[in-house]
């Protein structure tokens, strides 16, 4: 649903972002010229923890990590990838 | 999802079995088979751990495991093939396997080397260490990175 | 013979079995396994062979295979297992193995490559490779080595 | 049996050295203070394809890597070691 330049996207919170965020998923309502970069701002104002590692923090569509420019569109689903640590 | 046609996903719920990526006979041309496993430690910095949950973003990690396979075998000649867990793995259990095939040992060595420095530098998967006093934590790891660097 | 009191003897009789090697649970404070298997090719220097014949000089390569698990786990502090096959094997199947166990792949990688070199430089074992034009013949190999160098 | 000043030596020929020397063993009859180097002396005149790689070869007896001046004993058993090719 998208009305009054607003629109919906879906955050999955990966790893310890679980943590940070208080959530395994979110839904936020963002302005429609919405990037990435708005969307850290978001949720960095919220929580401290996932603040502190802004710049750590990789984005992805589906199989594409998304640079912090690119535009996010209604219904959205993203994934926050903290820094990594597997193996 | 990235998965090729026949072969089993590279990102498998539960602990690896080393014995099932090994039993494929060695292609005629090659020499050398170099394989590396990884598997739960009982110490970390000293606390005692239990196991390790592992998470993982599925769709692009199992699309970066399959590159590494791709960029592995560009780089070095070799054949590679890649497998990560997810979920509760226990101590002495196995949560990664490389295995790379090539002509002779140099090359073998040096993708498997590569390939699993590439798959902790470019997976999107994250160790939730579990401790003998009953704590739990994710280890702090390191930015994602591209799979195609040195 | 220098054959540990249990387990079995590092110089065997036909081709080798990965899979036995690897059966051991993983030592709880050992998070990373390195394996190096060499498999008998189908090409040396465009000549296609059909097998290869391998011999040993037994008393001396026991002693050395044994030499090369004790010095590789001095070096490197990891645990070392070392077997190469003798006798008739065809393409594909394992004349050698090595396996290491360390806390962290760095020294498994640098263990298991450094084996296998030594095994190459300080193990009196002749390869004796068979053509698909009926010929056979020795490598020429490289003059024996201690196993105690860099 | 040692008479003479002579002794008899037996030698297993591994590898190549079973072709390059016709025998997988041989026996040879030495002064008895011969060494190493002797018996390499005196295969290396008989067998110009040794003669080739005498540089190259290890001596062993038992487990035990020989030097070229090791005296040898009655009896005693060696192995030639030609350049090896393991792996």
């Amino acid at each position: 649903m998208q009305h009054n330049g607003s629109m919906k996207v879906h955050v999955e919170c990966c790893g310890a972002a679980a943590r940070w965020c208080g959530a395994e998923e979110l839904s936020l309502d963002l302005a429609d010229d919405a990037t990435v970069e708005t969307l850290l701002e978001r949720l960095s104002a919220l929580h401290p923890e996932l603040a502190r590692r802004r710049d750590r923090l990789a984005v992805a569509a589906g199989e594409t990590v998304v640079p912090r420019d690119h535009k996010l569109t209604a219904n959205e689903r993203l994934a926050l990838i903290p820094p990594v640590s597997g193996g | 999802m990235t998965t090729g046609n026949l072969r089993p996903p590279r990102l498998r719920p539960g602990a690896l079995n080393l014995a099932e990526f090994l039993a494929q006979p060695a292609p005629p041309h090659c020499g050398a088979l170099a394989v590396f496993a990884g598997t739960v430690r009982n110490l970390h910095d000293e606390r005692a751990v239990t196991g390790i949950r592992y998470h993982a973003y599925a769709p692009l990690a199992e699309k970066r495991l399959a590159e590494i396979e791709e960029e592995g075998a560009r780089r070095y000649g070799v054949r590679l093939a890649v497998a990560h867990a997810v979920g509760e793995l226990k101590v002495g259990e196995i949560s990664v396997v490389v295995v790379a095939r090539a002509g002779h040992r140099g090359e073998a060595f040096a993708a498997c080397r590569w390939a699993i420095d590439a798959i902790k530098r470019s997976v999107p998967i994250w160790k939730e260490e579990r401790y003998a006093d009953g704590a739990a934590e994710f280890l702090e790891g390191n930015p994602l990175r591209p799979v195609s660097e040195p």
